[in-house]
């Protein structure tokens, strides 16, 4: 039962960082801002329905696969967001 | 409607889309685009016949979804080839000036 | 349980669909690709949740490779847009 | 409560929409955006089309590693333009496209809608057989057992595309190594992502081929996987290109095809035709093709995407 509850909490908690980071994706004025707001959707939300997830995963070796896909997606996520961030800042420092 | 038979449709509508990009675009690399679309409706097509097909315990019929594997890497292979043909291309021609291109990025204000 | 999880893997859907009117208004690559990269999360995402509402083989796996995949294509279309970092200058 | 139909019914939308996007829009660079987009979503599509293999196969190479390829191409025209053609064609001969196009898609559609009932399938035929080959995923079982010339001619599809793309090369380049050179900072972001990926990629990508005997996965997936972190690296300048003369290249390009018809020619010898194999070592001589398959499939798929030759040969 515990296990239940906790799954629903992680997943609504993860749908409710997807969706305040599509609203900022859509609604902040510039790239960067609009960079802040996804990143919160990328790390946090997979990384809540991950956990919320794993708790109903079939055996230890998918609940492994599930943190490695969060690891991944945490790692590749916030390097590609300094790449975008970088090259936003260069051209406008050039502008 | 079941839900293969909206894959199916979805198939025949990117067939029709990438006919027309294909015979419409003048830029030779959104032709390319367009045929992967193209492409790409037709493995749709495919895998909804394999979804019917589902039987013996199955989820679908694994022939033709074997079929779409074959396809998807020599739909790769070609459009790798029209990619090498086009860079080509424009280094053996004359390069009269083009459309200038979009901005890049929205400079942070 | 396992409605719950297959309303969570729509609800997740529906948003990041609604991330893609970023990739619609643009108006750089930058927002664009930030979209593609919503969509690549989100898709993952919905890949774990419904595969837990009803076990689906090679599920994870596919999530696994829209992972890393989604992390080659960043880094092409950001290293190609800007000349600065293609080591040609 | 049955919800899939609903989720399906919006993927479809979602494809259509993203299709036609990258159709009408005016940047290219713009829609190769959206066309990766489109694999991304494809590939969740085939997942709900229970096709697993199909789902790994599009998020890897369709939309993966295609994308990638299509970017540089885009790219690279962005810093110097093509040659444009006379303009986009006129009024009379653009409502003949869309009359036809709209034609074959209502053809297809009703087509779709007018299959047959029951629906024709091989799959007890392929349930009935899978003991043969010692296979337990099916799509497999019919990729290197049951129709095994087909991916005999694909990778030798494969390996014609390249020296396609390698006689594109001027004659000055030819033997040397394909892409520019690579200067980068070796403090910078992407290099740390060069060197944390490829690890971790390796380990999928070994994972999917030895899951392929019983579960979605396989020799194509796996070695775009490992395609792509070659890729990876190789942008990143941690590794270069190989010259394209090397002999031991031209061996790891074609020893999976090699192999492959060594096991075919051997079948015709002893279980009577190409291709058959012995059923007692089935799944032996199945993992014995697919390893170095993997490998030349690995490294024509990295060179494919890397282009011709593009700087000459040291002397």
């Amino acid at each position: 039962m515990a296990r239940e509850v906790t799954t629903i909490v992680a997943v609504c908690a993860g749908l409710f960082f997807f969706l305040a980071g599509t609203i900022g994706l859509i609604r902040f004025p510039d790239t960067l801002s609009r960079l802040h707001a996804l990143t919160k959707a990328d790390n946090l939300g997979l990384g809540l329905i991950a956990l919320g997830t794993m708790l109903q995963a079939q055996g230890p070796l998918q609940a492994l696969r599930l943190v490695v896909i969060w690891l991944l997606v945490l790692v590749s996520g916030s390097a590609v967001s300094q790449l975008i961030a970088l090259r936003v800042y260069r051209r406008s420092g050039q502008s | 409607m079941s839900s293969e038979t909206w894959f199916g449709l979805c198939g025949a509508v990117l067939v029709g889309l990438g006919l027309f990009g294909l015979i419409t675009h003048p830029d030779a690399l959104r032709k390319l685009l367009a045929f992967n679309l193209l492409g790409g409706g037709v493995f749709l097509v495919f895998g909804t016949i394999a979804r019917r097909g589902a039987a013996a315990g199955f989820g679908g019929d694994p022939v033709p979804q074997a079929l779409v594997i074959t396809g998807i890497v020599v739909a790769f292979a070609s459009t790798a080839l029209a990619v090498a043909l086009l860079r080509r291309l424009a280094e053996a021609g004359g390069e009269p000036a083009a459309a200038a291109p979009a901005p890049l990025a929205e400079p942070p204000s | 349980m396992v409605e719950f999880l297959t309303a969570a893997a729509i609800l997740l859907m529906a948003i990041v669909a609604a991330g893609l009117v970023r990739l619609l208004l643009g108006p750089g690559i930058a927002d664009r690709l930030m979209a593609v990269q919503l969509l690549g999360t989100g898709s993952a995402g919905m890949l774990l949740l419904s595969a837990s509402a009803v076990p689906m083989a090679g599920a994870v796996d596919v999530a696994l490779v829209l992972g890393l995949l989604a992390a080659l294509v960043s880094v092409a279309l950001v290293k190609s847009a800007d000349p600065s970092m293609a080591g040609e200058e | 409560m049955n919800l899939s139909p609903d989720v399906d019914g919006g993927l479809a939308v979602l494809i259509a929409g993203l299709a036609l996007w990258t159709i009408a829009v005016r940047d290219t660079f713009a829609a190769v955006i959206g066309f990766v987009a489109f694999g991304l979503v494809v590939a969740v599509a085939w997942m709900r089309l229970a096709a697993p293999d199909v789902a790994l196969t599009e998020a890897a190479i369709g939309s993966g590693i295609t994308g990638g390829l299509l970017i540089t191409a885009a790219a690279g025209r962005r810093r110097r333009p093509p040659p444009q053609p006379d303009g986009r064609p006129r009024g009379i001969v653009r409502i003949a496209a869309a009359t036809a196009s709209v034609l074959a898609a209502v053809g297809l559609g009703v087509a779709v809608l007018s299959l047959p009932t029951p629906a024709p399938t091989l799959a007890p035929n392929v349930a009935l057989h899978l003991g043969l080959t010692g296979l337990a995923n099916p799509v497999n079982a019919v990729l290197l057992g049951f129709r095994a010339v087909d991916t005999l001619l694909e990778v030798f599809v494969l390996l014609l595309a390249l020296l396609g793309v390698w006689s594109l090369a001027p004659d000055r380049f030819w033997g040397g190594r394909p892409g520019a050179a690579q200067r980068v900072d070796p403090h910078a972001m992407l290099v740390f992502v060069a060197r944390l990926l490829p690890p971790l990629g390796i380990v999928v990508g070994l994972h999917l081929l030895w899951v392929g005997a019983v579960a979605p996965g396989g020799e194509f997936q796996s070695a775009t996987v490992l395609a792509a972190v070659w890729i990876l690296a190789t942008t990143a300048g941690l590794c270069d290109w190989p010259p394209v003369g090397k002999p031991r290249l031209r061996l790891v390009l074609v020893i999976g095809t090699a192999v492959f018809l060594a096991i075919g020619l051997a079948g015709l010898v002893i279980a009577g035709a190409f291709l058959a194999y012995p059923p007692a070592y089935a799944k032996l001589l199945i993992v014995a093709i697919e390893l170095p398959l993997t490998l030349s499939i690995a490294a024509i798929l990295g060179l494919l995407v890397a282009g011709p030759p593009s700087r000459e040969p040291r002397r």
